[in-house]
């Protein structure tokens, strides 16, 4: 018993990663708006970013009640600062061309397939719940990430080259999502996140068969991994992107209502 | 009239719908092209003001509503160049029109976003103004286009409501600095919001063939005092004012009287003078321009694809 | 005597706009650091940057005292949302390539330094104090822009049509600055603002001047001009450099030191 | 050693400066260049992790100052480039070579700066740093390298206890986040300032030639050990912890013990696998890239006005 709450908090820590993670690549792609590269996109990129911020606020939804209710999804999302924040170092890597917005996007939705698969059979009702719902969501996601790798990766020349940069620029932030520092080791013996040695190589495999059917190289598998972002020590780019998102609710901290 | 004309127009008058494979005058296909790609054009132009608050929604829930609300306007736009190509034109060319100046699009996305409460206004006035338009197109003679309206209409509704919702929350439980917000953007858009019915009916140019085409239905002014008739209580109910001291319930007419619009402002913006012309039209450009190469490189990938299934076959 | 009350209303309200126009166009140098087209331009920019928020900063404690004193200078430049501010519409415009940076620091530095040359004499000790030291500054930062503009108005081909764009694209937020409304009509008089129409007849002398010497075509007397930065009615971009410039007052409201 | 090879060493041996137009060996030449050139290429990258947070200064009065640091560090790259050119290197050159990854810059400038103490942090312990290597370098050999470390050592030491006392005040009248923020930033460049000394004698190549020229005066490990000695005690009385559990006074050495440092770590950075070398490298070659045509022009514009000159003489 005098395991439980430990449990909790690490549970409720790796829920501010899922849902950081959601909220801030929701929000890198909100920045697109109106700039995509045709309408079909605009109303994918959105829709995608849509399923992102929702799921997000169910994250923090159960992260707000773990914690015990001080806080809410929106005291979450918009009152704290980088040092706080738990998100993937990929998430909030900057738009770049599309090829860049593809690639982070096919990294993340890959790892974040396998890691809702896994959410879905967990011990914990809320948590197999939200998985459930997100993971329909994210196998459409996953399906067109992949296509788009492909399409940038066997189109023409230009796009071929743009995505070899984009893969090359992008893969030292994948291997953050892969390794499970203490928090996630002790929820995956509880069934409450994915094992991590299973979540690799799915990944792995995944993006290997993608990447060689795109005609993309392959980046050397020991290839220097930045770290971080899982416990706060982000990336300059976090700072900019929060400045901008929570700007009403810190310039007008006595509203109750928006 | 020719026996041709004369059939079309028996159609018409019966209210039957004109369908892509019907024929019709090359006048009337010119005018819908250029009506639809016009509207086709807002729907995506639309976008921006609100892509502009987008990546500031202060909560969640308002930050979903208006994702949401942009995704539905990328439909619509997608809806609309559908309605458009079934008339023959090419919805590049069309989009090239725009990006060069020749092609309009509602002016009221030449005014800037300053405030979250526009927000709520836009949805509020500008979609509520559009509906007004929009509830006659419903049954508008081109088949295509009323369908298209049809659907519109009921997403617009929902938005206009969602955004009267933003503006009366924060009315009733807002601070004084939210309720300001709202006042000012009010301020804003209320002129605006009235010059998108287009110009008073005796400068209208294209308005007689279009309501005989039943392209239009109602003429301009119509349109306008039924907005203002059914926006004015709405007003009042957020305890809000119009900047229009002139704006006042004339019980002999049953309807509102209003100020004189400020047409010279509605020219200038029509001229590419509004606030932000250029900026929409340099956005929406370069985002097309960046684009190419992901559409060519698309496009290079299906033939590809095709090429391998023709000789797998 | 009953004026005196509406005098100090006016001038407060005139010296946030020398303020707020100093401190935003220095804002959007700053966002150059690093990124100049050379050494000596990244010391020249922060150079003029560094003047420009120095003299924000005058002015902004002159405008607290008037008020009273419940705001300090910080308060009016870090507390203040966008409707509140009173800059030009032309500073806070974006950065754009080197052209569009230098024709607008031009004309802002043209109608800057007669701006100041009026302010010197002004009756009011304090301002003509803090404009006499402004003017030394922006003598040098209009000597600079001008040199500038012939440079790349003169320059190659490729430089004269950036330039071009430039001037063409940035008219049309001149107007605000040569048009005098109520308070600044109401100060003229006293002394404590320019001659609207001197000022007007002075900046477009030297803007001509500038602009022939560069080889530049001059825009059209009757262009349509943007109105509304003086009284709080900005472009898109304010809210977004504000967001930036804000975020670590706002996001800790509660800190009394920095 | 040839003659002019034994009066060169004589005159350094003597303490007389090394001018621009005296005799020298090609390699003292080559190392001074290398030097010079990666000490300007410091200041300048080194403007970016503080340009980082310029925009977001949390007063005017720390703007003020923050921009002023920026502007002296671009003053230093220049007085640097002009020192280095003396001896017959081409900036531009040089500068191409920082772009494609073969010149170096100080390593510290690969780490983030994350909260705004970073800015006191970076002031303290990295300039700092620099400063311990500096304050010996006025001595160098080399008189226009020498000279320019004298200007430059002047400004540093300002520059210095300007970021101390950014700390000192979060310190003493901050808040408990305020102070969390100055921890947190010393936890993160305690190590990498120790590491701006380069590595341990042992592995350092070039040291004893250069230590022979009196290009390098003192060893990486004493520079270091004077930094730390000097910079535990501002610690302490900050009332803050360095990450290393290992740090402690020993009296019989009269010189603090420190922990062994992330030897792994330094010689990824310098790979370039730090946090920012690849952000920091493509900042500086996008703004010399995209400068290119100012510079032409600016260049066209002057062979212009020399030319009217001649026609006019």
């Amino acid at each position: 018993m005098t395991q439980q709450p430990s449990q909790d908090q690490a549970l409720q820590e790796y829920l501010l990663r899922l849902a950081d993670s959601a909220l801030i690549l929701g929000q890198r792609l909100c920045e697109l708006c109106g700039k995509a590269p045709a309408v079909e996109e605009e109303m994918a990129l959105m829709n995608v970013a849509l399923d992102l911020v929702g799921q997000a606020r169910n994250w923090y939804d159960y992260a707000a009640e773990l914690e015990g209710g001080q806080r809410d999804a929106d005291a979450l999302a918009y009152r704290r600062d980088a040092h706080e924040f738990r998100n993937l170092l990929l998430v909030e890597q900057p738009n770049g061309d599309y090829a860049v917005t593809m690639a982070r996007q096919f990294f993340y939705d890959a790892w974040h397939y396998f890691t809702l698969q896994a959410l879905v059979n967990a011990p914990d009702e809320r948590v197999a719940g939200i998985a459930a719902k997100a993971l329909k969501e994210v196998t459409y996601h996953l399906r067109r990430s992949s296509e788009w790798m492909k399409r940038l990766g066997d189109g023409t020349e230009e796009s071929h080259q743009r995505m070899e940069v984009a893969v090359e620029s992008l893969w030292r932030f994948t291997g953050e999502m892969l390794t499970a520092d203490a928090v996630e080791q002790h929820l995956a013996t509880a069934g409450l996140a994915p094992d991590a040695e299973q979540l690799a190589a799915d990944w792995q495999g995944l993006v290997n068969s993608v990447l060689t059917e795109a005609t993309l190289s392959l980046p050397p598998a020991d290839a220097w991994m930045q770290q971080g972002g899982k416990t706060g020590r982000h990336t300059e780019h976090l700072g900019f992107i929060l400045a901008e998102m929570q700007f009403l609710q810190r310039a007008y901290p006595d509203a109750k209502i928006w | 009239m020719s026996p041709e004309e004369r059939a079309f127009q028996e159609k018409v008058d019966a209210e039957i719908k004109i369908e892509p494979k019907n024929w019709m005058p090359e006048a009337y296909r010119k005018t819908l092209i250029r009506q639809i790609s016009q509207h086709a054009h807002s729907e995506v132009v639309g976008m921006l003001p609100e892509g502009n608050w987008v990546t500031r929604a202060p909560t969640l829930k308002r930050k979903l509503q208006l994702m949401a609300k942009i995704q539905d306007e990328a439909g619509h736009g997608l809806y609309l160049y559908s309605a458009m190509e079934t008339l023959g034109a090419d919805r590049d060319e069309e989009i090239q029109k725009l990006h060069e100046g020749k092609a309009k699009y509602s002016s009221i996305f030449n005014y800037p976003t300053l405030n979250w409460a526009d927000m709520g206004t836009v949805g509020w006035l500008v979609d509520g103004a559009a509906i007004v338009n929009q509830v006659v197109l419903q049954r508008t003679s081109y088949g295509p286009y009323s369908r298209a309206m049809i659907r519109i209409c009921k997403e617009e509704s929902f938005h206009q409501r969602q955004g009267y919702q933003i503006l009366l929350d924060l009315m009733r439980e807002g601070t004084a600095e939210q309720k300001a917000m709202v006042q000012d953007s009010i301020n804003r858009f209320w002129w605006p919001s009235l010059m998108m019915f287009g110009p008073s009916d005796e400068h209208s140019p294209n308005s007689q063939q279009s309501m005989a085409w039943k392209i239009k239905r109602k003429s301009n002014d119509e349109l306008r005092q039924m907005f203002i008739d059914q926006t004015v209580p709405q007003l009042e109910f957020l305890g809000c004012t119009a900047p229009d001291p002139d704006l006042k319930w004339n019980a002999e007419r049953g309807h509102y009287d209003f100020g004189e619009i400020d047409w010279n402002e509605f020219y200038e913006v029509l001229k590419g003078n509004g606030p932000c012309n250029r900026e929409r039209i340099a956005t929406r450009k370069k985002a097309i321009d960046e684009g190419t190469w992901v559409r060519q490189a698309a496009r290079a990938y299906a033939v590809k694809q095709q090429q391998k299934q023709q000789n797998a076959a």
